[in-house]
């Protein structure tokens, strides 16, 4: 064999594991983004009483493989005069940039493509800040007066709200200093709590810039404008809306796994080293469990009888998992699966948790105009993000230095900053209120 | 590993390339990113030269020069927008008056 | 947005930095314009700087029409104008041409006529409701107010077979006698439509993105509406108390006792409370009026055919858009000689200029929104 | 062997796209094509074990900078058609002058070697197993001993703010 066949073999030895954890992620995202878009349609119908896609395979959940043959399907139809590459570019951008940023990601203690290097999250952050080009080269290159005023405002609305998410990011890596995603988790586990309860605000800003940053919920403006600007994925059909499409929720996702390893304590179990809370671990087999009960009674109420059968097999599907969550807990030789299984069961049921609050906003919330938009993200996140990594930090040096206990810090500076939160938004709402106001007085005295 | 003069050369090209863009080309954003360009070439002989003698001064000194371009590029691009705005044009040779 | 870059560009040279007076249209196929309506908005940047409506799309020359028709022949077309509201347009004809034939309908027809006017009414500011909010982007309260009117629908469809346009009531009287178990489908929903209505207070009255949108938006002052014609809610919302069912009561509206609701500034918020404080009012009007349906004939001695003697009258009601009236000139033949209706809607829609100045583009859908206009009625 | 093939890839990347960019007529594709070259200098800081910085590039440089020369690129709606001539005749003093400095430089580099005493003291660098952490080794000197410039260009970035605003602000009020 020549040397290079052997290097190449070597490297194979050495990296397989990455790669093939690449290969899952790369194949498996695309689908969960359309479950994840399916739960959605599911989730607002059932909130709007009614009753969701229930047409395609028992209860709608063909859904998104129609969705995606008729994506494929569909004719590609470019703009005239468009420019050809940067049109193509545009939405392979955004979504290999959520695709990297998911390498870095340990959705368990195991399972976890790039083997923790030790920039962690700033990469995850970093290049899913890249997302960012391909929106602006996207309106750009749909050669649209309108795509290009879309382009430009979700730029506007993506780059300052990252400012503001940094911020929050940053007051979380003081109180876990350090980058590496496994070792913020594990700091998570040695404080004994998860670092949204001492960090509450940093939390708080983190959800609001992360709603905003994904273009979703109440700041969806740029796309789902129904005045006349209808966003930079006007001029996009067939294949390339549906990289649009599916790069934004795979942002989601990467979004909702970042504020759990950084909040909710990755992959630990609530109240992670509370010894006689124990019997938490043996929570995820009862829930899947629990779902597969649900399944079993709701089975017989199926109209037809394609969907009973379906509903047995998903009722068995869950109690196999239940099964296989549970033989670690009791079967001694296998405990070392139990880490690695829980871990990835708790982490996405956070994550799934963070995505379904996203979700729940969008079905109550009215929109932001573009302006008040702009003001939350400037006059408000930002200023209070600022001054929550100052207190955080000011709370690390009273623990440090004087010894106090950390929780009191804590408490303390969290009030201080909630008090600034307060100063802010009524600081502004006064001066807002005073000038909109008098500009409705300005307009002419038309009616004499 | 790789020795200090593939470093050299690589971005001794790049500052070529970066060069010939400043001098030759008429429009001033393309003028502006030839800087960037000369700008990251620099950055990669001082990493380079940090990674070589092990001291980390030269990466400090690069992240410096990271903000310092990102400071001239705005300010940059905002004197590109205001001639732009008064002038409608961004190209070089039009840009011949002191004050308009 | 209907229109193409190209009449875009040719207007104005609009550099997106050195955009000056950039003249950009609305609709006719647009999301949010209630229907056919074209805004040509004259921008500066982000403001507006004035908005000219182009109607029309949806005329139909009913007017005209009515000059060929009978009197009864008529009647269903009045339905069409309104088709949000089809019933308190029929009201409003059928009491004009029995002004002008002096006749008087029976008191259990004018307490039926009461009840189901005042159910379209909170229909029809049920589908205002939901479209309003959908269009500043609340995407839930659409169907609850959806579900709602499908029970009133229902109610409709039992008592005259139809809908939405329902030509339920005919010129002297009704029709149709009220089905038994009238009264209670009407109790019923009344009783269910008040825990509904907290369903929208909850979602949308006190919710701060809500107030932020529609606070200080579109505002029209008391004397600007009264120039302009404006009438009902918008009316209402700028201070000014006055609502013809207590001013000039028909039908049966003298005998019940409601309050009508005034707003303070004029604004988008305020029509908003105006309109929902409306619907509870209705709702109120129904259970009074339901607990005692007087007996008696439901329509009154008037012939089969209609030769009311030459003259002219004018009738308005308080339709759920605000004042429609009937003006109608009779020649002694059995064809009015000329019918000329005035839409609420369409005076409203004047007053979109005055309101849209110095707002933003997404200020422009929400004062649409607040209008609640409908093109059948704008155009005819 | 692995080092090499990553050095040659993202060198081989970075020149390219760097002289594509340099003759693109459309000032788009030339930004694209810069933040292909940034990205490969990125990852050639990464082989030089500099994580810190390779991840300081791509989001300053690619993610806030790019953003910033497209944001411009498309608000002076720079004409994508501009078939004015790219190059006059200065490019051929261009090419001249660079192929001189070129020459200049490269013999200074392979002269130095032979010089007895002159060329530069290298030993073979530390291994990259042993290399202490970057982000915190970077950490600990930019805030102890260059402490100083790091306040310096702070305030250099508030100056830069401000002037850029000032300077790209609708001037509404003289208008």
């Amino acid at each position: 064999m020549s040397p290079t066949v052997q290097a190449i073999l070597a490297f194979l030895q050495a990296w397989w594991v990455e790669i093939v954890c690449g290969v899952v992620i790369v194949a498996v995202v695309p689908l969960i983004a359309g479950y994840v878009v399916l739960v959605e349609r599911k989730l607002m119908a059932d909130m709007q009483a009614r009753l969701g896609p229930m047409r395609v395979g028992p209860h709608g959940l063909l859904q998104p493989i129609a969705d995606a043959v008729k994506l494929l399907i569909k004719e590609d139809i470019i703009p005239d005069n468009a420019d050809k590459l940067i049109f193509w570019l545009a939405p392979v951008i955004s979504m290999v940039a959520a695709m990297t940023s998911m390498g870095a990601i340990a959705f368990g203690p195991t399972f976890q493509v790039a083997r923790d290097i030790n920039v962690g999250i700033l990469f995850v952050i970093g290049v899913s800040s890249l997302g960012l080009l391909g929106i602006i080269l996207g309106g750009w290159a749909s050669n649209s007066h309108y795509s290009i005023l879309g382009a430009i405002r979700s730029t506007a609305q993506l780059v300052s709200y990252e400012t503001a998410a940094g911020f929050a990011i940053v007051s979380a890596l003081l109180l876990a200093g350090t980058l590496k995603i496994r070792a913020i988790v594990d700091a998570q586990q040695q404080s004994g709590v998860w670092f949204i309860f001492l960090a509450p605000i940093a939390f708080f800003i983190y959800l609001v810039a992360s709603i905003a940053e994904t273009n979703r919920a109440p700041f969806d403006l740029p796309e789902a404008e129904s005045e006349l600007v209808a966003g930079y994925m006007t001029e996009y059909s067939g294949f390339r809306w549906a990289l649009y499409f599916l790069g934004e929720y795979a942002n989601m996702i990467v979004v909702g796994s970042v504020a759990t390893t950084l909040f909710l304590g990755g992959w630990l179990r609530p109240f992670p080293s509370v010894h006689w809370l124990d019997w938490l671990d043996t929570l995820p087999p009862l829930m899947i469990a629990v779902v597969g009960v649900y399944c079993v009674y709701r089975a017989g109420k199926q109209p037809a009888r394609v969907q009973t059968w379906f509903m047995w097999a998903v009722a068995l599907a869950c109690f196999a998992l239940a099964l296989i969550f549970a033989v670690p807990l009791f079967v001694a030789p296998l405990k070392f699966v139990q880490p690695g299984l829980h871990g990835a069961f708790w982490f996405l049921l956070k994550v799934s948790g963070y995505i379904y609050l996203f979700m729940w906003l969008r079905f109550t919330l009215p929109r932001y105009r573009f302006d008040q938009l702009m003001h939350l993200g400037w006059y408000i996140l930002i200023p209070l993000a600022i001054v929550n990594v100052l207190s955080v930090g000011v709370a690390m040096i009273f623990e440090s230095e004087f010894g106090w206990n950390r929780w009191l810090a804590l408490v303390l500076t969290t009030l201080f900053t909630l008090a600034i939160a307060m100063l802010l938004v009524n600081l502004y709402d006064k001066r807002r209120t005073a000038d909109s106001s008098s500009a409705a007085v300005a307009t002419d005295r038309y009616a004499g | 590993m790789m020795s200090p003069a593939h470093y050299l050369f690589l971005s001794l090209a790049l500052f070529l390339i970066g060069s010939i863009g400043v001098i030759t080309r008429r429009n001033v954003i393309v003028v502006l990113m030839s800087i960037e360009l000369i700008l990251n070439a620099v950055n990669i002989n001082l990493v380079a030269f940090s990674r070589i003698f092990g001291d980390v001064a030269g990466q400090v000194f690069a992240l410096f020069i990271i903000a310092d371009a990102a400071a001239e590029a705005a300010v940059g691009l905002g004197i590109i927008i205001a001639f732009f705005r008064n002038r409608e044009t961004v190209l070089a040779d039009e840009m011949d008056l002191l004050k308009w | 947005m209907g229109n193409t870059l190209r009449d875009d560009a040719t207007q104005n040279n609009s550099t997106l930095l050195g955009a000056d007076e950039l003249v950009v249209n609305m609709g006719p196929q647009h999301p949010s314009t209630h229907g056919v309506l074209r805004v040509k908005l004259k921008l500066d940047g982000e403001r507006v700087r004035g908005a000219e409506c182009v109607i029309g799309y949806l005329h139909r020359g009913v007017e005209k029409i009515a000059e060929h028709r009978t009197y009864q022949q008529f009647a269903p077309y009045v339905d069409r104008m309104d088709y949000v509201a089809a019933v308190s347009n029929g009201l409003g004809y059928c009491e004009a041409v029995e002004k002008l034939l002096n006749a008087e309908a029976p008191p259990r027809a004018r307490v039926i006529r009461t009840i189901l006017t005042e159910l379209q009414r909170i229909a029809s500011h049920l589908v205002w409701l939901g479209t309003h909010a959908l269009d500043i982007g609340a995407l839930t309260p659409l169907f609850y107010c959806f579900r709602e009117r499908e029970e009133i629908l229902k109610i409709f469809e039992k008592y005259c077979g139809a809908r939405l346009t329902t030509h339920a009531f005919r010129i002297g009287g009704l029709q149709y006698e009220a089905y038994d178990g009238f009264e209670k489908d009407v109790e019923r929903f009344c009783k269910d439509f008040e825990r509904r209505i907290q369903d929208y207070v909850d979602l949308l009255t006190g919710n701060s993105i809500w107030i932020g949108r529609t606070r200080n938006v579109g505002v029209l002052s008391a004397a600007e509406c009264i120039a302009l014609g404006a009438s009902g809610p918008l009316l209402r919302a700028s201070g000014v108390k006055w609502d013809l069912r207590k001013a000039q009561p028909y039908a049966a509206y003298d005998q019940y006792q409601f309050e009508i609701p005034v707003g303070a500034n004029g604004d988008t918020y305020d029509r908003y409370m105006v309109r929902m404080e409306e619907m509870r009012q209705s709702r109120l009007i129904c259970l009074q009026a339901i607990e005692r349906i007087p007996e008696g004939p439901i329509l009154g001695k008037v012939g089969k055919v209609l030769k009311p003697a030459a003259g002219e009258i004018y009738h308005s009601i308080e339709a759920p858009k605000g004042i429609l009236g009937y003006y109608i000139v009779s020649d002694g033949t059995t064809q009015p000689y000329r019918v000329r209706i005035r839409p609420p809607s369409f005076v409203n829609l004047q007053a979109l200029d005055k309101m849209v100045r110095g707002h933003l583009v997404a200020d422009v859908v929400a004062i649409i929104g607040t209008l609640d206009i409908v093109l059948g009625e704008v155009d005819r | 062997m692995l080092d090499s093939v990553i050095f040659y890839f993202f060198a081989g990347v970075a020149v390219l796209s760097a002289a594509l960019m340099v003759t693109r007529r459309n000032a788009v594709h030339s930004a694209v094509l810069l933040a292909t070259a940034l990205l490969a200098t990125a990852g050639i800081f990464l082989q030089l074990r500099a994580e810190f910085l390779f991840i300081a590039q791509i989001i300053l440089y690619v993610g806030g900078i790019m953003v910033l020369f497209i944001f411009v690129i498309m608000l002076v709606r720079l004409d994508v058609a501009l078939h004015q001539i790219r190059f006059r005749f200065q490019k051929w003093v261009a090419l001249a002058v660079a192929l001189a400095l070129g020459g200049e430089i490269t013999a200074v580099l392979l002269l130095a070697r032979r010089l007895p005493g002159q060329g530069l003291l290298i030993q073979a660098p530390a291994s990259a197993d042993k290399l202490p952490p970057n982000s915190e080794e970077l950490a600990r000197s930019l805030f102890s001993s260059y402490l100083l410039p790091f306040e310096i260009s702070s305030v250099l970035l508030l100056v830069a703010m401000v002037g850029a605003v000032v300077m790209a602000k609708k001037r509404t009020d003289d208008q």
